[in-house]
């Protein structure tokens, strides 16, 4: 099934590019395909707030075909 | 006026949205860019956003300052390459007395560093690095 | 920048008052007429001062605000007829961090309207009355 | 011997001028001056903060000659 991954900040620059289209396996939490995606370095992960369709949600959050998914790290607007 | 805008921001239209006769008091914060962080010297500094996501959010904390404080609350928020000196963000409050006006900026700031996806990345001499806010 | 000024204000320009490089934030507080006074209509305000003792005691404010918070202040109150919307005293602090940015701004307003001699009188339709600022 | 008043806000008005050189007795104090310049009224006096050479004096601050004196009404600024 289909997915729409947009990717911001540091994500952004490690994956380089803002989005994708990608194709996963039905039942794939957020926290499942954002391990997939990024693997742990030896700083371990970027801690980030996952997010289904421009809402934040748990990372035990099945992901539905067509869905819009991002994963956000730590906030510095201001 | 909620926004995000990629050039420089009008702060005095920013103050203007927020014209009531009613009010007595309105505050105007500027979050700038400053020249150097913790020692270091910062050139220029890169905001980033999720639009879709940052705009709903900014409007939701103005509607809470609203209804909290009968504050009317514009935000506005750069992205793109900010110069030194110039302001990242711009929130106006205004309110009918002025307790509520600083209560109500403060939280319209501090909410948006917790709560509205926006990245900072600072621009040195020889480098850069994203920037998260300290938390809450 | 530390003034009485006899027509409108430049906020703009008091806000420029306070650019430095080194500032994360700038709060530029308006206190400005309101078209009410417990429920009665008001048309305009009148704004008197003793020049001599008003402008070195904004002055003082200003680098007590600066002393304790390491503050840029500009404080710039207008005299004579005051249009409804329009700010009778503009206030703009710079600071490096944001906190120090709310408290010495409020504490500039504060002492201002304790300390500073400048008198209101609220114009009505039908008259007038001088009107002071409520007990600290 | 010599002294210049100040009036501002209800003061002046009542008074009917901005600032006046007064003749006084050597002697009188801050307080005693407002007492005889603005006699009570049904509402009593209204409430001043002294002033002498644009410093907040004591109501019990004998005058000078050349002084310049004022009485400060509660303040309305901001």
């Amino acid at each position: 099934m289909k997915v729409r991954v947009l990717y911001f900040a540091n994500l952004r620059e490690r994956r380089g590019v803002a989005e994708e289209e990608l194709e996963i396996e039905p039942g794939t939490t957020l926290a499942a395909l954002y391990a997939s995606l990024f693997p742990a370095g030896p700083d371990g992960r970027i801690p980030v707030a996952y997010t289904r369709n421009r809402a934040v949600s748990p990372g035990s959050t099945p992901i539905e075909p067509g869905d819009e998914v991002s994963f956000l790290p730590p906030l510095g607007g201001g | 006026m909620i926004a995000l805008v990629d050039g420089r921001i009008d702060v005095a239209g920013v103050r203007r949205a927020v014209d009531d006769s009613g009010f007595g008091a309105v505050l105007v914060f500027e979050g700038v860019g400053r020249d150097s962080f913790e020692g270091r010297a910062v050139v220029a500094l890169e905001y980033e956003a999720y639009p879709e996501m940052a705009v709903p959010e900014m409007q939701r904390i103005a509607d809470e300052a609203q209804a909290r404080w009968g504050a009317k609350v514009a935000i506005v928020h750069r992205t793109g390459r900010v110069a030194i000196g110039e302001p990242s963000v711009v929130i106006a409050v205004g309110t009918p007395h002025r307790a509520a006006c600083y209560e109500a900026s403060r939280y319209a700031i501090d909410e948006l560093k917790l709560r509205v996806p926006v990245w900072k990345k600072e621009i040195y001499a020889d480098g850069s690095a994203w920037k998260a806010n300290a938390p809450g």
